[in-house]
């Protein structure tokens, strides 16, 4: 799929919780084919703190809207000034970026596992699992019930279950400590959230020998595979997140 | 129509625009965003004879108008260039170029030996300037005698097109572009990357795994077009300037301080179509000013002050 | 409360925020803004024995995320100084110190000399890198046979304290960092400008009337920050990082790198409030931390990797 | 009067001309006094094109509303910036700043010659004389019709007179040719305009031996007397236009 460069049109900008939003952007054009796992570039004009280019996966997309959404979690100065866009105002892209997470077979059972910014790609993944007439299992780590986001969104695609580090919600602990992971019978497990979460889970998973990728949210500074700066070592050498990733298959990764 | 277009040597470039090495990998990824053969060149990312894996993670981290990187020259190396990269770009019509590294000027003579075989590769650019590599590089080059040696070696060696990229990391850089061409290479280019650091403060740690790194974009723009204007002045040899080049204002800046060429890095990862633009800008400019030659502006700054 | 203050010899320092010399005149002029007693010290501006015109305007243009300058020690010389502006600033409670410029190893002394009469002066800031000068500055401070001998020759005149102020535009800060150390100066200072240079392109011409200026501003910062982290390695004497610090988390970068004490720039051209804020933002990092002391943070990086 | 830097809100944004609009922005606090001749530095965030702070004339002022004008042509990156402001948006001002116009005395016969964004401290000097009892004269010079700014406010404030370079309004010409300027008599005139105007009305002047004060924009790093990068020579040697200026007697001036 060609790479474009574009200025998408800020359809809405909602805030969901004090650090959290959702932009909705609109393509100039038809929106080009996106997979669950794919990310784009956004441009941040005008800012000397905000020289390069930010990534953010896609969170949901309609094709007939000609739009994708993107979820923000506010980590500094670049998302700091995203959240403050107003609709109608102007946010250049390049897109489709990155390797999407690979299709599961029919009839597989599937585990997801997300954590904070990390359950942004996971929403357009248990959409698209559900269209494979999936219903996947979503198990999602949170600081506090405070902190919670999106969780409706996802019920509509599967089972959500929910841990907060306090217990204020769902189960007390880490998702790590859940028994879905701990002990469900899964074919594939998807993930993304904290490295030290991903880390987690990906040992869980190969102890359990059950089928995972995880994708990694690395520094990058173009996203499009020439500046070399957003490798990850894996069994096969040094590779690209943008354009090998982001999505990684546990097995390769040398944690 | 105005013209673009000039020599090094005997090598004619349709015009001025180049992509910097290390920060358009072999050119194939750009195609997407703009047609290669419109460039004046393209010189694809640091080789080294054998692979190497580069510097850990994390490599890269933004700065006030710029960013620092420690990539450390990560490539497969000559022989997969060959195999795989060579055959996809020898139907250009543009000049592509290699970026030529080296630990050791045996390494760098080997490796300029072998390209001097690849028949569509009209120039190497010798890089005496990377901060990123513990041997070799920017230690080679901001030492007056290394600096020396390891260009006349290759030149000995490479008949075709050198260009020696220089390092900004110097008390004069006019004595690094006379050694050069006192050398016999056939062009400078000029800066490679300052040699920077950055500190995460919330974390209490150095930014990058290799602590120092090297720092481009516009930050480096000034201390770049006047290292372009010394060394144009003190050298005959054509000057491609290099440093933060992000719209067809500051690659005039460049020529206008005394570049025949230049050369476009950071930029492209911010916008990979930029170079076109630049291409587009400097012409319109040209028609402008009712200039027909870009070639009028090099140096202008000097001719007319 | 948390401790911010140091020595610098036998010299006391409240905190370890200063104003930098060339950006905060006499001091006087930011009392609309500051108290001047808050603060670690005031560097006031470039001085020389006689008055100096400085150069011709235009002397200074923005560039991305800093500037370029050529005042040129523009400034009315030591007698005004002792006249008009010593006894306006004897009466304050922070340490004053003037930055000491000569053309000829002859000036820097006798200025030097003359200095070390004002009781209330306990330092000088000897500046071996204006590159706005023909004469002395920065010719001194990138030559180290020069270098040394005004270096040596100060010391011998001045028995206060004597900072050394050191030029980036060197191959090796280690080289003059060590210079300074072993003539006997009590600390150094770093980064002065990095020389550099822009091009009005729309005008066609030079956008300053001495065509090179001074680079400063957050540009700089990941320049000087690996510069002081080198100098801190190099040298046993305290070192003091300048360049592009705009707030409490730049200068604690330099801090971690390894200064000392910080100076503030550019930064005061855009609020001149600023020191102040980087002393309280200091201060609410260490408490935050946990730390007691400022000073645990110095070189931070280089005890803990 | 001590120099206070403050967050001012903008009250209003007036397009004007393609070129020029006027700011009103709001004193958080009682309105320090300013005399016409006097200048704001304004902080314009975020950018690496406008990291330094940029100068303008107080153009109008209301101490009841506790409210400045300035009167901004379109220069650059920062004012490009500014002219997008929106009612309610901050910006952060460094003022009072500047050495004002001199004080004419009762019953002298005043001219004020402008050009371009020169106009700008001409209004709020007007408004001053006014109020001194004096009618000024008022010469305002222009590129075309189009061009034209402000009149219809000067006209509160004295007589008011136009020239065109290409003659579509007022007189056809410069202003350094009108008869005003050429044979008027005036016990003072005061300019603000381009360099090359204000040159030819100070060699006027000086001919005729009237008193002329100039406003000068000279390239400001600070604005507060700390950087010396905003000088003119003159016959006491360089001074600063920040501070001992930006408005120079003509007899001061080297030019
Ligand atoms: C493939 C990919 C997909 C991502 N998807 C999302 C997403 O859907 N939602 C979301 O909220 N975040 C996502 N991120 C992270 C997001 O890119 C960063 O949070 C954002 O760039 C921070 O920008 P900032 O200017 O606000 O922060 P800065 O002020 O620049 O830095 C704040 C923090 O963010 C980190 N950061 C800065 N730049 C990047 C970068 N280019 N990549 C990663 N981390 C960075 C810094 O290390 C620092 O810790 C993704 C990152 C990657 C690589
Ligand atoms: C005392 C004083 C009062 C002024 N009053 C007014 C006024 O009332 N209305 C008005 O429209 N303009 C006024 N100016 C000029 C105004 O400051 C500049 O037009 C403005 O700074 C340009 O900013 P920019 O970012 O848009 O332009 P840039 O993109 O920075 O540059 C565009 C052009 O503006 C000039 N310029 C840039 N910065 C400055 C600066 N700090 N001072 C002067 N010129 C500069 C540049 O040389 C260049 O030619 C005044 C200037 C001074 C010194
Ligand atoms: C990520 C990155 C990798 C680079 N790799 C190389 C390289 O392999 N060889 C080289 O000579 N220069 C390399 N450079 C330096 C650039 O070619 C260029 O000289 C420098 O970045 C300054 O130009 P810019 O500011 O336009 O980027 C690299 C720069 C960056 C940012
Ligand atoms: C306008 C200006 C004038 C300066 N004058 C002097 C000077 O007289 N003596 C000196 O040692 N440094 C001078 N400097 C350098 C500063 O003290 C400082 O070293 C440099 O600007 C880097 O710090 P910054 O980025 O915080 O400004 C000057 C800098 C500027 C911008
Ligand atoms: S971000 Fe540049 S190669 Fe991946
Ligand atoms: S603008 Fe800095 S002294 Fe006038």
């Amino acid at each position: 799929m060609a790479k474009l460069i574009r200025d998408f049109k800020v359809l809405n900008n909602t805030k969901i919780t004090q650090d959290y939003f959702i932009l909705e952007l609109v393509s100039p054009e038809k929106l080009q084919n996106l997979m669950p796992g794919q990310f784009v570039q956004v441009r941040i004009d005008g800012s000397r703190e905000t020289f390069l280019r930010r990534p953010f996966s896609v969170h949901d997309l309609d094709y007939d809207k000609n739009s994708i959404k993107i979820l923000v979690q506010i980590a500094g100065k670049g998302t700091e000034k995203m959240s403050k866009l107003l609709p109608g105002e102007i946010l250049n892209i390049i897109y489709p970026l990155g390797r999407p997470f690979s299709e599961p077979n029919k009839g597989e059972n599937i585990l997801l596992v997300g954590g904070g910014s990390g359950v942004a790609p996971l929403l357009f993944l248990a959409k698209h699992i559900k269209q494979l007439e999936i219903n996947p299992d979503i198990l999602l780590g949170f600081k506090s019930q405070q902190r919670i986001i999106e969780t409706e969104e996802f019920e509509k695609y599967g089972r959500v279950f929910i841990t907060t580090d306090d217990g204020s919600a769902g189960r007390e602990g880490l998702v790590t400590e859940h028994p879905l992971l701990l002990k469900g019978k899964y074919d594939r497990i998807y993930c993304c959230g904290p490295e030290a979460m991903m880390k987690a889970v990906v040992s869980l998973a190969k102890s359990r020998n059950i089928f995972c990728e995880v994708s990694l949210e690395h520094l990058m500074a173009c996203g499009i595979g020439i500046c070399l700066c957003c490798i990850v070592k894996t069994t096969r050498g040094n590779i690209c997140t943008c354009t090998e990733g982001p999505v990684i298959n546990a097995n390769e990764l040398l944690w | 129509m105005v013209n673009l277009s000039f020599k090094i040597g005997n090598l004619s470039f349709k015009n001025p625009v180049i992509t910097a090495s290390g920060t358009c990998g072999y050119g194939i990824e750009l195609e997407d965003f703009i047609s290669l053969e419109k460039l004046g060149g393209i010189i694809v990312k640091g080789m080294t004879l054998k692979p190497r894996e580069g510097n850990p993670y994390p490599r890269m981290v933004e700065t006030p108008s710029g960013m620092l990187n420690s990539v450390g020259l990560q490539n497969n190396g000559i022989e997969y260039f060959e195999k795989h990269i060579y055959p996809r770009l020898t139907g250009l019509d543009t000049n592509v170029m290699i970026n030529v590294n080296g630990s050791t000027i045996e390494e760098y003579v080997e490796l300029a030996e072998r390209i001097s075989h690849l028949e569509k590769i009209p120039a190497i650019e010798l890089n005496i300037s990377c901060p990123n590599v513990k041997m070799g590089g920017m230690a080679f080059g901001t030492n007056p005698v290394t600096a020396r040696e390891v260009i006349k070696s290759v030149r000995k060696v490479y008949s075709r097109i050198l260009i020696v990229k220089l390092s900004p990391n110097v008390t004069s850089i006019e004595e690094f572009a006379k050694i050069a061409e006192d050398e016999g290479a056939d062009a400078i280019s000029l800066v490679n990357t300052l040699l920077g650091m950055a500190i995460d403060v919330k974390k209490m740690k150095p930014s990058l795994a290799t602590i120092t790194g090297g720092l481009s974009g516009p930050a480096i723009k000034p201390v770049a077009v006047r290292m372009v204007w010394q060394a144009a002045k003190t050298v005959k040899i054509p000057v491609i300037g290099i440093g933060g080049i992000m719209n067809e204002i500051d690659a005039l800046e460049f020529i206008m301080a005394g570049a025949t060429a230049i050369q476009v890095g950071t930029a492209l990862f911010i916008d990979p179509s930029v170079p076109c633009k630049i291409i587009t800008g400097i012409e319109q400019f040209l028609v402008e000013r009712g200039f027909e030659d870009y070639s009028l502006l090099i140096g202008y700054i000097n001719k007319n002050f």
